[in-house]
């Protein structure tokens, strides 16, 4: 299985990501996840998250995680996953997953699994900062 | 024993530090350590079971034994995402 | 709840197709699929596929689709399909598919259940363009 | 009445035409069209539960009750995606 993990600063290029996909012929499925920066985030309006992270234990635990991908999924052909550290604004994205299979099923069971197990165990958390009183 | 811990997130604030050594007994229990963490640190307590920790890369329960050198990490439930 | 619907006989472009989307303040989700058409069908190689469609009938069953996605998930924002007809060589997608919604399990959901739907009911069929023999 | 019906993918091949027309006593039911249907052409029967079919553009039953201009289409299940 091919993977690829980045921890960035900087916003994400989609477009490019996109491109960074070399498909195979048995590639039947691909399947990209966003996640967002919401405009709130329990109570109150916010300007921004800001992301922090124990790196190596963070790449690390993700490694663990594609590994997890490989031995339960054995189809899926690649797996790619950009989290965005530092602080991320409203309406960009912190998260972008990839899992590209021949069918369809292990794409989405995958991708889940995956996003659910790093909320679980990879060390990154996030502080709101809050929006300007108007 | 030398063991560094490390406090991330709202343990370093709630520490007001971000790392600190204890000198330890050989082989001692991560449970042992991280009493003598609450010790110094009583606002550690009432975060108790929001508490995560790691030796090296690795998540432990209180029974692992450290080695001199081990470099053990406090943090609160994981949000990435 | 927004929907895009298109049936279309040219490549897909997914860098405009994502530049199409408007994120609101609550989205936090963005889930896209592609379905590409994989380089073998059943037994053989083959070089590409053909679709067909009754296409008022797909327009009308998709729409009926994008109805019960709102009915289901109400928080979905968005919806947009993007179905190839004609002649798709391997290695093209047929099929682009984008939920927006603000969590990301409606989306995950939202985004199974149209495929499986549409797999079962709207009027578009397929036939494989064999690979020449070496 | 006058009701025609369409034939898509491999039964547009079976019939070996795309549409005809069938003059029929008003408000026959789709089922008793469909055994018209397949009777001018005997090679639907032997695909008989792979067949779909829809009045206008809507799945209907066998029950449904045809109208004087409805469009009836016959089609294999379907592959999208």
């Amino acid at each position: 299985m091919r993977r690829e993990l980045q921890l960035v600063r900087e916003p994400l290029d989609e477009d490019s990501l996109r491109r960074g996909w070399i498909p195979s012929a048995g590639s039947g499925a691909v399947l990209q996840f966003l996640g967002i920066v919401r405009g709130r985030e329990g109570d109150g309006a916010i300007e921004a998250l800001e992301y922090e992270a124990f790196e190596p234990m963070a790449e690390h635990q993700f490694q663990k995680l594609f590994d997890g991908v490989e031995m339960r999924w054995p189809t899926v052909e690649a797996v790619r996953l950009v989290h965005r550290l530092g602080v991320v604004s409203v309406g960009e994205a912190s998260l972008w997953v990839e899992v590209v299979s021949p069918h369809r099923a292990e794409a989405f069971a995958a991708c889940q699994w995956l996003i659910d197990a790093m909320k679980q165990v990879v060390p990154i958390w996030k502080r709101a900062l809050p929006a300007p009183e108007r | 024993m030398t063991v560094s811990v490390r406090y991330w997130s709202w343990f370093k604030d709630l520490a007001g530090l971000e790392r600190e050594v204890f000198e330890l007994d050989p082989g001692l229990a991560l449970g042992d350590l991280l009493a003598q963490v609450r010790g110094r640190h009583p606002k550690f307590e009432q975060v108790r079971k929001s508490t995560l920790v790691a030796v090296g890369l690795e998540y432990q329960g209180a029974e692992h034994r450290l080695q001199d050198g081990d470099e053990v990490s406090l943090f609160p439930p994981v949000q990435g995402g």
